[in-house]
C-alpha cells in the first residue's frame, strides 16, 4: 500500500506548470497544482488537472509492431528495433544519409530530442531534424 | 520568450496579439489578469473576441492577416509623436532610416483601410505602449502562422526597440510556445541547421566540435525542414523517416498531402504512445512512454528549464523513449550508453553554452533560465539586457503583404484555426481524457449568429465547409465572438480536421504554414 | 514538526493506524504523502507548515481503496468540520479515521478569516482566536446592488472553467457533477455561462463548504469564490442554525426534508 | 458575456412560472376556465413537484433570458409528496438570498403558494409579479454571448 505524488512538469502546454501526479499503488489517480511552483503557483487548467488521465489510457501502445501485408502484428523489441536498425542502415547505404529525416519531439523530453537529433547526425550522417515547432 | 513568465505580473502595460492566452496558456491568461487587477493596461488585438477582450482597455479586431499593417500603424504614430526611446534606437540599434521610411507611408489613416481598425483606437495602443514605464507584448500563432509570419514578428521587435520595451525587467517580445517542449527541441537540435544550443550546422568550427564530442564524422549541408521532407518524400527523394511523438497528419497543413507524401516513403518508423493518424502508416511503430513514465527535463515557454519525474513504470512492454533511442543507436552501430537521463543532461552542457551550466542538482527545487553558461550562472530570466544576440539590434523596414488567399466570390469567407481550453494539440492525449472529451467531444465551426441567420442555419445544426483543398462536415456554434465575414474552428478534432481546408502557403523564410487565414465557403448539409 | 512526527511514529508502531496522510519535503516542495510501517523511515520529512492541500481528498481515495484499514490524517479546524461532515455524508467511516491535529497560525488564520482556527485537540502549533466576522464579506454586503452586480460579473468572467474549485475540495465527492450537466451549463466556451456555473457550485456549497479556502487558492484567475462560500455559510446559519462541520449532531440543511421552519414571508422578503 | 442591462420604454418581461401538476398549475387552469384576466408574460412549465425545481432550473431560467421566475406549488401540508414543498423553499431561501448577494435582483425571483382551487388568486399573483419584474425594467442577463 503506497500513496505518494510525484513533482512534476505539465505536459500539455509550453506554459509548464508545476504540479503534482497522485499515485496509489503504481496507479496514477489524479493530478493536482503544487502551490509552491513559481509558474502555476498553486493553480492549473482544466487539462492539467486532467493531466493523468490519458496515461493509463486503454488504447495506449503496449508492445512494438510491425506491418506485415498491410496489417500490424506484436513484435519484440529485438524483432523491432533489429527491422529499423537495419532498414535504416541499408537505405543510408544504398541512397545516402539524406534520403533518411527525423522527427523530434516537442513532447518528449530535452535529452531525448538531443538524442534523436545525435542519432540522425552522428548515426545517420543527416541533418534532416526537424519537428511539429510550425504546427 | 525574452522575459520570464512572472515578470509578467509587474509589466505596466501589455500588448497581447494573436493569442488567445487564457484558452491556449491559461496560466499565462491568468497573469495577464494579475497585472491587470495591479493597475496594468491591456490592448488586446484579436480577430475574434476572446476572453481577455473584456479586460483590455482597448480592444480593436483586425482583419485577419493585416498585423504588419496594424503594427506600421502603431509605429507611425509613436514615430510621428516623438514617443520613441531615442537613446535606445542610437546605442543599440541600427537600420532606423529605412524602417523610418517605410513606416512613415502607414498613417493610421491608410491603416485603418486596410486593418479595419479606428485610426483613433490605433493611436491609443501607441500611446498606451510606448509611453507606460514597462511594456510588454505577448503573441502566439496568430502571429506566426501567416506567410508574412517572420514579418509579423520583426514588426513586434520593431516595436518594442523603438520604444525601448525590451532588455529589461517586464518588457519584452514574448512568443507563447504551443506544446510543452518545443523550446527544448529547438534548443536540443531538433531543427535542420542547427546543433544543440542554435549552433549553426554549416559552421565548420561547430562541426568540428560536435565532431570531437560525438566521436564521428558530420555533415555540414542543412537539412531539410518538415515541410520541405514531405514534398521530398512525395518526389521519392526521401525514402525513410523516423518520427518520434508527433502526428503530422492532423496537425500539419493540407492532410491529404501529408498522407500522400508519408505513404511514398520505403519506410516510416513511428514511436509513439498512442495509434496515432500518423503511426497507422507506419511500418514499424515503437510504443514509447509518457511524461508519467519517465524523467527528465522541459524547457517552457520562458526558456526555464524544469524537472519531469517518473510517477509510475512504463505501461505495458513500453520503454522509456531515451532508452528506445539509445538501443537504436547502438544496434546501428554507434553505441549510445547513458546511466540515467541526468547524465544526457550532463553531455548536453558540455556541447551547449546556454545550457553549460544546467544539471539535474541545480533544478531538484526550482528550474533555471537559460542562458546558463556554468555552474556558478544563476540563469537569465530576461535576455538583451545589454546587447542583443547580434549586437545592435536591426530594424526592418517592411511593408504589408495580404495573406494567399482572400475571400472571393467562390469562397467567400475567412477561416481561421486554433485551440480551445479543453483541448490540446491533435487531440490524441486530450480526447482520449475522459473528463477534458465529455467537455468537449466534437469540432464545431464559430460563425457569427447575423451571418448564420442570412445562411438559414441555425445553433448547433450540421454544415458543411469547403476550401480550395477539402471540405469537412461539423456543427455550427453561433458566436457573437465572431465577425460577420469570418469563422473559427479548432483544430484538434480529426473526422472535423480544420487542416483538410487550410492553404499550404507558407513563410518563405520559417517556412511556417497560413493556419490562419483561408477563404472558405459554407453550405447546410440536408439529411 | 517533531511532536507531530512522534505522534504519527507511535500511531504506526502501535498499530493504530496503517498510515498516516500528511505532507512530506521533498525536493524542497512540501507535498502530500503517506507515511505508512513501511517507510518509518522517512518521518524525519513529515512537515507541518502554512501550505496547505488537500488532505482529506486525499484520504477519501486511499480509504476508497481499503475500506478495511484505519488511516490517521493531518488536520487543522478546518479539515476536522471537513471529517464530521464527511461522516455525516457516509463518506468515511467513523472509527477508521484518527485525525491529529494542527492548530493554525495566526497569520494563517488571520488570511482564512476563520472562525475556529484549530481542531478539538492538536500536537502542533498555538490556539489563536476565530474571526467572527469575515472583512472580505462585509465589504461586498457594504456595496449597493449594482456594485455587487458588477463586482460579480467580472470576477466571474475571469474564469478559465478549469474546476479547479471542485477538484481541489474536500467535500465534492459527487460521482455526477451538475456543473458538467450540459442542460444547465454550456461547455465549449470561455468564461462558462455567467453566473449560473458559479452559483450552482455555490449552491452546492450549502451543508458542504468547511470554510477552508482551498477554492481559492487553487484557483488561477483570483476569483474570490472563498467569499461567495462564506457567504453560502451565513445563509445556512442563518435560515436552517447550522454551522456545517460544527458538530456531528443534526444533518446538513439540504440532505433531508425534515420539518418545515420557513415561512414564505421569510423567503420573499 | 452579461452585462448590465438598462431600463427599456414599452417593456414586456419574459416570465417563467413552475408550476406544480397538483395545486399551481390546477389554479392556473381555474383561472383560465373562469376566463379572469392577466398578463400574457408568462411562459409556464408544468412540473409534477415544485421539489423537482433545482436551483440549477431557475438558474438557468435566467441564463436565458427570463426576467423573472415564479415558483407556485401546493400550500405548506398539501403537498401530493407530502413534504416536496419543504425542499422547494429552503432551496429558494438560499438562492434568493445568493442571487441578494451577488447583485442579481432577488426580487426576480417569486415563490408562492396556490391551490388549485384559488383561480382567482393565480390571476392575482401572476399580475402583481409580472407588474413588479416590469417595473425592474429587463434583466442584467438579457444578452447573449
Amino acid at each position: 500500500m503506497e500513496y505518494k505524488t510525484v513533482l512534476t512538469t505539465c505536459g500539455y502546454c509550453g506554459c509548464g506548470c508545476g504540479l503534482y501526479l497522485e499515485v496509489l499503488d503504481g496507479q496514477l489517480v489524479g493530478a493536482q497544482p503544487c502551490k509552491t511552483d513559481s509558474v502555476s503557483q498553486g493553480g492549473l487548467c482544466i487539462k492539467g488537472w486532467n493531466v493523468h488521465e490519458f496515461v493509463q489510457n486503454s488504447e495506449r501502445l503496449t508492445k512494438p509492431l510491425i506491418k506485415k501485408d498491410g496489417q500490424f502484428k506484436e513484435a519484440t523489441w529485438d524483432e523491432a528495433l533489429d527491422t529499423v536498425a537495419s532498414r535504416l542502415k541499408k537505405i543510408k547505404e544504398e541512397n545516402g544519409p539524406d534520403r533518411i529525416a527525423f522527427l523530434t519531439s516537442a513532447k518528449c523530453t530535452n535529452e531525448e530530442n538531443y538524442l534523436l537529433q545525435k542519432l540522425a547526425r552522428a548515426v545517420v550522417g543527416t541533418n534532416n531534424v526537424d519537428h511539429c515547432a510550425r504546427l | 520568450m525574452t522575459n520570464s513568465i512572472a515578470e509578467i505580473e509587474n509589466s505596466k502595460c501589455i500588448f497581447i496579439i494573436g493569442s488567445n492566452t487564457s484558452e491556449a496558456h491559461p496560466l499565462i491568461g491568468s497573469r495577464i489578469l494579475k497585472a491587470k487587477e495591479k493597475g496594468a493596461k491591456l490592448i488586446v488585438a484579436d480577430p475574434r473576441k476572446i476572453q481577455l477582450s473584456f479586460y483590455a482597455d482597448i480592444f480593436v479586431r483586425h482583419q485577419l492577416g493585416t498585423d504588419v499593417a496594424l503594427i506600421n500603424g502603431i509605429l507611425n504614430v509613436i514615430l510621428k509623436e516623438g514617443w520613441y526611446d531615442r537613446k535606445f534606437v542610437e546605442e543599440r540599434t541600427e537600420g532606423f532610416k529605412e524602417f523610418r521610411k517605410v513606416v512613415e507611408k502607414y498613417t493610421p489613416e491608410n491603416v485603418e483601410k486596410i486593418t479595419g481598425v479606428r485610426a483613433q483606437d490605433i493611436r491609443k495602443i501607441a500611446d498606451l505602449y510606448a509611453r507606460s514605464k514597462s511594456s510588454s507584448i505577448i503573441y502566439a500563432m496568430g502571429i506566426t502562422q501567416h506567410i508574412t509570419g517572420v514579418d509579423n514578428v520583426k514588426s513586434l521587435c520593431n516595436l518594442a526597440m523603438l520604444c525601448g520595451q525590451i532588455g529589461r525587467e517586464s518588457t519584452g517580445v514574448n512568443p507563447l510556445r504551443g506544446q510543452n517542449n518545443v523550446q527544448g527541441a529547438c534548443d536540443m537540435g531538433g531543427l535542420p541547421n542547427v546543433y544543440p544550443g542554435n549552433q549553426p550546422v554549416s559552421d565548420g568550427q561547430m562541426a568540428e566540435k560536435f565532431e570531437k564530442a560525438w566521436g564521428t564524422k558530420l555533415s555540414t549541408k542543412p537539412g531539410m525542414t518538415l515541410t520541405e521532407m514531405l514534398k521530398a518524400a512525395m518526389a521519392g527523394e526521401v525514402k525513410a523517416m523516423f518520427i518520434l511523438g508527433e502526428n503530422p497528419m492532423v496537425s500539419d497543413v493540407d492532410i491529404q498531402h501529408v498522407e500522400k507524401s508519408l505513404e511514398a516513403l520505403d519506410f516510416l518508423v513511428v514511436q509513439d504512445i498512442f495509434m496515432s493518424e500518423t503511426a497507422r502508416l507506419a511500418d514499424v511503430v515503437l510504443p514509447g512512454v509518457s511524461f508519467a513514465e519517465k524523467d527528465g527535463t522541459f524547457t517552457n515557454t520562458e526558456r526555464k528549464v524544469k524537472r519531469v519525474r517518473k510517477a509510475i513504470e512504463p505501461i505495458g512492454s513500453s520503454r522509456q523513449d531515451w532508452d528506445i533511442i539509445c538501443d537504436l543507436s547502438t544496434r546501428m552501430g554507434y553505441p549510445m550508453r547513458y546511466d540515467d537521463p541526468s547524465k544526457i543532461l550532463e553531455e548536453v552542457a558540455q556541447v551547449t553554452p546556454s545550457y553549460g551550466g544546467i544539471y539535474y542538482d541545480r533544478i531538484e527545487t526550482e528550474g533555471l533560465h537559460w542562458p546558463c553558461p556554468n555552474r556558478a550562472h544563476p540563469g537569465t530570466p530576461y535576455l538583451h539586457k545589454d546587447r542583443f544576440s547580434r549586437g545592435l539590434g536591426l530594424f526592418h523596414a517592411i511593408e504589408y503583404l495580404p495573406p494567399e488567399e482572400l475571400p472571393d466570390k467562390e469562397y467567400p469567407y475567412f477561416l481561421t484555426t486554433g485551440r480551445i481550453y479543453v483541448h490540446y494539440h491533435t487531440g490524441t492525449m486530450t480526447r482520449r481524457s475522459p473528463s477534458l472529451n465529455k467537455e468537449v467531444e466534437e469540432g464545431f465551426a464559430e460563425i457569427n449568429p447575423r451571418q448564420a441567420k442570412e445562411l438559414g442555419i441555425i445553433q448547433g445544426e450540421r454544415i458543411k465547409v469547403f476550401s480550395r483543398r477539402g471540405e469537412i462536415e461539423i456543427k455550427a456554434d453561433l458566436s457573437e465572438r465572431m465577425e460577420r465575414n469570418t469563422i473559427f474552428i479548432p483544430f484538434h478534432f480529426v473526422e472535423s480536421a480544420a487542416n483538410r481546408l487550410t492553404n499550404p502557403a507558407f513563410d518563405p523564410i520559417a517556412q511556417i504554414p497560413e493556419f490562419k487565414v483561408c477563404a472558405v465557403k459554407i453550405e447546410k448539409v440536408n439529411h | 514538526m517533531k511532536a507531530m512526527q512522534a505522534r504519527v511514529r507511535k500511531l504506526l508502531e502501535e498499530n493504530k493506524i496503517d498510515g498516516f496522510i500528511g505532507l512530506k519535503m521533498e525536493h524542497g516542495h512540501p507535498a502530500p504523502f503517506m507515511f505508512s510501517r513501511e517507510n518509518l523511515g522517512e518521518m524525519e520529512t513529515l512537515v507541518v507548515g502554512d501550505v496547505r492541500y488537500p488532505l482529506n481528498k486525499a484520504l477519501l481515495k486511499v480509504s476508497g481503496q481499503y475500506p478495511d484499514l484505519t488511516f490517521g490524517v493531518m488536520v487543522r479546524g478546518c479539515d476536522e468540520r471537513g471529517i464530521t461532515e464527511l461522516l455525516k455524508w457516509n463518506q468515511l467511516h467513523r472509527d477508521r479515521v484518527i485525525p491529529v491535529g494542527v492548530a493554525c497560525s495566526s497569520e494563517l488564520a488571520q488570511l482564512c478569516e476563520c472562525y475556529k482556527p484549530y481542531p478539538s485537540d492538536w500536537v502542533v502549533g498555538e490556539k489563536t482566536e476565530g474571526i467572527a466576522k469575515s472583512k472580505r464579506l462585509q465589504k461586498i454586503e457594504g456595496m449597493n446592488q449594482k456594485e455587487r452586480l458588477s463586482y460579480w460579473l467580472n470576477q466571474f468572467n475571469k474564469c478559465i472553467k478549469c474546476y479547479g474549485c471542485r477538484d481541489v475540495c474536500p467535500m465534492c465527492f459527487c460521482e455526477v457533477c451538475s456543473l458538467e450537466d450540459r442542460n444547465f451549463i454550456l461547455t465549449g466556451k470561455l468564461p462558462p455561462e455567467n453566473p449560473t456555473f458559479h452559483l450552482s457550485r455555490a449552491v452546492h456549497m450549502v451543508g458542504r463548504c468547511i470554510d477552508c479556502g482551498l477554492c481559492e487558492e487553487a484557483c488561477p484567475s483570483n476569483i474570490p469564490v472563498r467569499t461567495l462560500y462564506k457567504k453560502i455559510n451565513e445563509i445556512v446559519k442563518e435560515y436552517f442554525d447550522y454551522r456545517t462541520g460544527e458538530s456531528s449532531e443534526g444533518k446538513s440543511p439540504l440532505n433531508l426534508l425534515g420539518e418545515v421552519t420557513l415561512e414564505l414571508s421569510d423567503v420573499n422578503k | 458575456m452579461a452585462k448590465e442591462a438598462q431600463s427599456v420604454p414599452g417593456f414586456e418581461p419574459k416570465i417563467i412560472a413552475f408550476l406544480c401538476n397538483w395545486c399551481s398549475y390546477g389554479g392556473a387552469d381555474l383561472a383560465g376556465v373562469s376566463r379572469l384576466q392577466y398578463p400574457a408574460n408568462t411562459r409556464t412549465i408544468r412540473v409534477m413537484c415544485t421539489a423537482t425545481i433545482s436551483p440549477h432550473h431557475i438558474l438557468k431560467a435566467f441564463q436565458k433570458g427570463a426576467d423573472g421566475v415564479l415558483v407556485a406549488g401546493c400550500h405548506i401540508g398539501d403537498c401530493h409528496y407530502i413534504k416536496g414543498n419543504y425542499m422547494t423553499i429552503k432551496r429558494v431561501a438560499v438562492l434568493k438570498e445568493l442571487l441578494r448577494f451577488t447583485g442579481f435582483q432577488e426580487e426576480r425571483l417569486y415563490l408562492d403558494w396556490i391551490s388549485s382551487a384559488e383561480g382567482v388568486r393565480f390571476a392575482e399573483v401572476i399580475r402583481n409579479f409580472t407588474q413588479k419584474v416590469k417595473e425592474m425594467g429587463p434583466s442584467h442577463l438579457r444578452t447573449t454571448y
